[in-house]
């Protein structure tokens, strides 16, 4: 079996789903001849041609509005917003359209479309190119937010969401791109939307982790008896594997790369303390960036979680 | 190398049908008098479908309510000229609009009246959800036009909105999209002279709405909106150049919200008696009539029977509309997604 | 002392600083002849002229993205977004530059305006004018976000927001508009932000809620043991007033109009679970709207949080 | 009633100085020798800069860089007519400017290396923060301008954005804006021919980016945006209008991007050697050079003096953006608002 990172993971779970069904189409800034600025759509303008890869204007809303637009009209497009800092154009048409039209016109018409978007911290880049904002998204009834954490996963995943009929969310985070390599199938196969995966079994603690985080998270409680959980889905989230592990282990820790307050830790950890409360020993725990104004480059590594708070969290729960 | 003029532009402006009910022939579109007909009784439906959800309204049967009242040659002469594989997409005040193209009366009602089941449409009639936030569905219209064009349909859409509708942002990159993509589409501003409170000339400095269009390297040409015939020669033309591969078009139709903004407005806080007036001079509808009824097509009994086919086309929307029985709460569960998450299986539970 | 709705009182608030201070101007849709569509700003245009109270241009990225030029050059713009269902166009303009200019330019530029927007189920308007979306705006360092609960309150808070040297996100509740009269003096107050209120003593159970939810639970509750807090500023929220009431109560009921997942419920559970946990007997309740697309007037009432759902839940937490 | 013509509009374009250094006299504007040898020094200093600049980056010293190399004269020729009081809002690309309008050289090196420190511009020189994100800052400068407009103050702004920016909805909304309450701002659009891979072409069917202006009711033009005499002829005329009470004018500067889009872009990819060869020959320091050795106003050694000054001033401002000590991380906290929140405290103790 091929091994790949997950840029190449990605562009084969694109591939292979543009050769399955010829509804899916691809639009985006710098998607096309570019092949995306993080070569996710390599190759796929000169296989499909224009008119399946859509170099559009630099407008994201019109990006994502086009596409619900398609979506309506039977199409199936993958979105691509070049970075999550730049996503916020496009809000008002995902909050208010994609997320609405089954509901709006009683399932009448739907908007199944994938908005891709590479985000967080890590590669040192310019401003607004390293936001970690799906807290925002997972408050939106009607749209699913995804985030993969590893090659196998970002294919499994991106094929269930392009597949799904509803709209859905697709993070990728960057500091992942090419950071892990990892045998990747070829040809089809899904990971389900919704279900979490528990990536290391243990009976002290439970550690609730998704995408850039869960790697961080790995490294640093490797080898100890915590059990470490990613998400992959954000909205719906796999309540039932949080619970289980929480009420085994009856501690709990929440990572995440965004600014502690309002991010989705707050929401798991919110949902531990109503549906888990009489099995823990002590506080639930979250590990996140500061309440900071996202920084440039240089100060970047203070901002977002280390393997060292990480530690120093599980440590504290331990203590109960 | 001194200054140069290296692009320019003219707005046209089309009338054809004046106050009198007098016809410019040369410009007159090839109708049959069975076609002229049924554009005076479309507009005449919609009007009496308007004034009936004023009422109704007032009554507090149905909630807000946006009046079409004024704007019936717009709304009718536009979709008119558009075939049963054109889509529609509508900005709230498409009562007319929608109902011509296909949507059950008693549905739009229905939507008025709070209920979501008023927004499904037959699904031979392509007429997308209506849309509330101002000009966002222009991009919607623009992303299904690509579609059309992929596939290869011998189809266009019309993407309908107001004068306030071009100050948005979405309004911008939707016809911009159109112009790179030649998206068969066409852009319907039915600019009838007010933004709620916000007159035409306050909302953008441009003189017409027309011109937005060489903006975006594709025609706009301004049609007087009362005008029945010049709206639709103008949306046919345009239509046929859509779905001829030919790209979009812009057209401003010139007329008048004779209403309040809608049934929580009221307009005599903002705008003069006179202004109103003068634009009653210029309905649509009456001159659309006068001009019949030089050419014979119309009389008193005539004019009777298209009054009573109305009346009770609207009475049955209503009586249609109020037997339907209440939506089940749990609905708003039910359609959020195609399936249910498990967080939702268990909020079933509070209804 | 005159005794007045919210409308009045916002609107009082706003004249009287806009006669304090020239740099104090209005913009947004119809808030000139008009006085707004809920006439928050009646009788500005008169008084101020055109100057001074701006009708714009049908633009809500255009409205705070003039705001924020209009502050870095010193003024202290009060701009109106007509409902909240329509402030996501704006989304980017608040989150990628108001929030961030002062950090941006390290205290060299300040975005120092209110945006004001009308939020909230409850008077049977059409779609997209009843959402209830704090909790997107509470997951950005930079903007604060303030939810008056009473016309004094409004008046009070509204001052605060307006002489903020920060971005401040004004949410006012269309059901509270006119519900309550109170006694509104005339002249200048503050009611400073960042401050919750106890608005009614117990020692059973803590709730918290905000807006047009603190009527609500004051109905549910009145008369027995429940201590109610009113948070009046969401970010940044007032930690101390909260763990100190949930100390003394061992209970813990959160009250929101948005839906569940994700809301700021989420994060005020997520704090108590972190900070008090140890002084808490059960589980931590959150009454919210379901996760559902926010239906049209004929069914709000079943979304939005009831008194008999409140009283519920506070049963609930009282078993333990 | 025929068919009407009820607007029309064109498009001008300037062209002063050609490639080979000759000036068309009678559009020549007037500026003393001086004035001319300092508009050649500023745009050999930006370029030295901008190369010093791509080295850093190259050997790690600063991070992702945007370069200016061939788009000189439309950075330095417009900001040369601004006055003191006037207010530039830069994209991320406009180093030159920000430069040539008073930023310390030292501190722009700060701001690609990654510091927020190298935003922090002199009280007095009246420039905004550069902005990332695509034709946001528009609305910036437009409010800045309504600012000016309302406190009676003689100055204008500045705003400066790329061909591609004129897609976003904020350039439309900000346009709006302008026209409507006629502030005093002039738009800078240097059309560089290119968004990142995406070519001018496919960015919008409009010929030019000047007539876009049409759809605002106010004037656009075009010029050679390689032509400083041009670039500044027009700015200058448009800050007068602006100032006077004219209202906005929208410049579209027609120039290239010599480089990849930034040190992260790899433009071979994607456009074509021989485009890039043909500008080389329309360089805008080149042909002011020309023009300057016509009029004994340029020789050898008078180069010689300008390039070491340039390259002693870019080594100063590499020296001191070394020497900055690192910034203490608790300034993302510090600056996030005026004071502290009671959580941003506890969160302090994390450093
Ligand atoms: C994005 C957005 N902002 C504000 C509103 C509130 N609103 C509803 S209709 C309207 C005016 C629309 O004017 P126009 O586009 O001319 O259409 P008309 O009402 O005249 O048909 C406004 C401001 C809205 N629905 N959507
Ligand atoms: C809103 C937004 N979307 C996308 C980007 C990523 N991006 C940075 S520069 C750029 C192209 C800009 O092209 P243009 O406006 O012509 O300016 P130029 O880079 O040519 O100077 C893009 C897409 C961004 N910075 N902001
Ligand atoms: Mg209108
Ligand atoms: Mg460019």
């Amino acid at each position: 079996m091929p091994t790949m990172n997950m840029v190449q993971a990605i562009n084969l779970a694109l591939k292979e789903e543009m050769q399955r069904d010829k509804d899916v189409v691809i639009l985006g800034e710098d998607v096309g001849r570019d092949g995306g600025v993080f070569r996710i759509t390599e190759g796929l303008f000169d296989q499909f041609g224009p008119e399946r890869v859509m170099d559009t204007p630099l407008a994201e809303s019109g990006i994502v509005g086009t596409a619900i637009g398609m979506a309506a009209y039977g199409l199936r497009p993958v979105a691509e917003v070049q970075f999550m800092g730049f996503i916020y154009p496009a809000v008002d048409q995902i909050f208010n359209h994609a997320a609405r039209l089954r509901s709006r016109s009683r399932g009448r018409y739907s908007a199944s479309l994938v908005v891709r978007t590479p985000y967080g911290v890590g590669i040192k880049s310019p401003e607004h190119h390293s936001e970690s904002s799906e807290a925002h998204f997972c408050h939106m009834p009607g749209l699913k937010v995804v985030v993969p954490s590893s090659p196998y996963n970002a294919k499994g995943l991106l094929i269930s969401s392009i597949r799904d009929p509803d709209p859905v969310l697709f993070l990728e985070s960057t500091r992942l791109y090419r950071m892990i390599k990892e045998e990747v199938p070829e040809g089809e196969y899904t990971v389900p939307l919704g279900k979490a995966r528990v990536v290391q079994e243990g009976k002290d603690v439970t550690i609730v982790a998704w995408g850039s985080m869960l790697q961080r998270t790995l490294q640093a409680v490797a080898g100890t008896g915590a059990e470490v959980i990613d998400l992959m889905t954000l909205n719906p989230f796999d309540e039932e594997t949080v619970y289980a592990s929480v009420k085994k282990t009856g501690r709990a820790v929440i990572v995440q790369e965004a600014p502690r307050t309002g991010g989705f830790g707050a929401e798991i950890a919110a949902s531990i303390a109503e549906e888990a409360m009489l099995y823990l020993r002590g506080p639930i725990v979250r590990v996140a960036a500061c309440d900071a104004v996202l920084p440039l480059p240089k100060l970047e590594d203070y901002y977002m979680p280390t393997a060292a708070r990480i530690q120093k969290a599980v440590e504290e729960v331990m203590k109960y | 190398m001194p200054e140069t003029i290296i692009e320019s532009c003219s707005v046209k402006r089309l009338d054809i049908l004046n106050e009198k009910g007098e016809a410019d022939e040369s410009l007159l579109p090839p109708l049959s008098d069975e076609q002229v007909k049924r554009l005076y009784e479309l507009m005449v439906q919609a009007r009496t479908f308007d004034h009936r959800a004023l009422n109704l309204q007032r009554e507090g049967r149905i909630g807000t309510y946006a009046s079409i009242l004024g704007q019936e040659a717009s709304q009718i002469g536009t979709v008119f000229a558009a075939g049963k594989s054109d889509w529609v997409f509508p900005s709230f005040r498409e009562n007319g609009v929608v109902f011509a193209k296909g949507q059950e009366m008693y549905r739009i009602l229905l939507y008025w009246g709070g209920d979501e089941r008023g927004l499904i449409a037959p699904d031979d009639a392509h007429i997308f959800n209506v849309s509330i936030p101002v000009g966002t569905h222009i991009l919607h219209a623009v992303g299904a036009a690509m579609a059309m064009k992929y596939r290869g349909d011998n189809a266009a859409a019309l993407a309908y909105f107001g004068d306030g509708a071009t100050s948005e942002g979405d309004f911008h990159e939707g016809m911009n999209f159109a112009g790179v993509f030649k998206a068969p589409v066409v852009f319907i501003c039915q600019n009838n002279q007010w933004a709620i409170s916000v007159p035409r000339e306050k909302q953008t400095a441009a003189k017409t709405l027309a011109q937005k269009a060489f903006a975006y390297g594709f025609d706009g040409i301004q049609v007087d909106g009362n005008d029945v015939f010049a709206v639709y020669k103008a949306t046919k033309e345009a239509l046929d150049k859509a779905r001829g591969g030919g790209g979009p078009t812009l057209i401003e139709c010139d007329t008048y919200r004779m209403s309040d903004h809608t049934t929580a407005d009221d307009a005599s806080r903002y705008r003069k008696k006179e202004q109103v007036e003068a634009w009653k001079a210029r309905d649509p509808i009456l001159r659309l009539r006068l001009f019949m009824e030089k050419k014979g097509l119309w009389n008193q009994e005539y004019e009777k029977s298209v009054q009573t086919a109305a009346a009770n086309m609207v009475d049955e929307a209503e009586k249609k509309a109020e037997a339907v029985e209440r939506a089940n709460p749990s609905d708003m569960l039910t359609f959020t997604f195609k399936t249910l998450t498990a967080r939702q299986e268990k909020q079933m539970r509070d209804f």
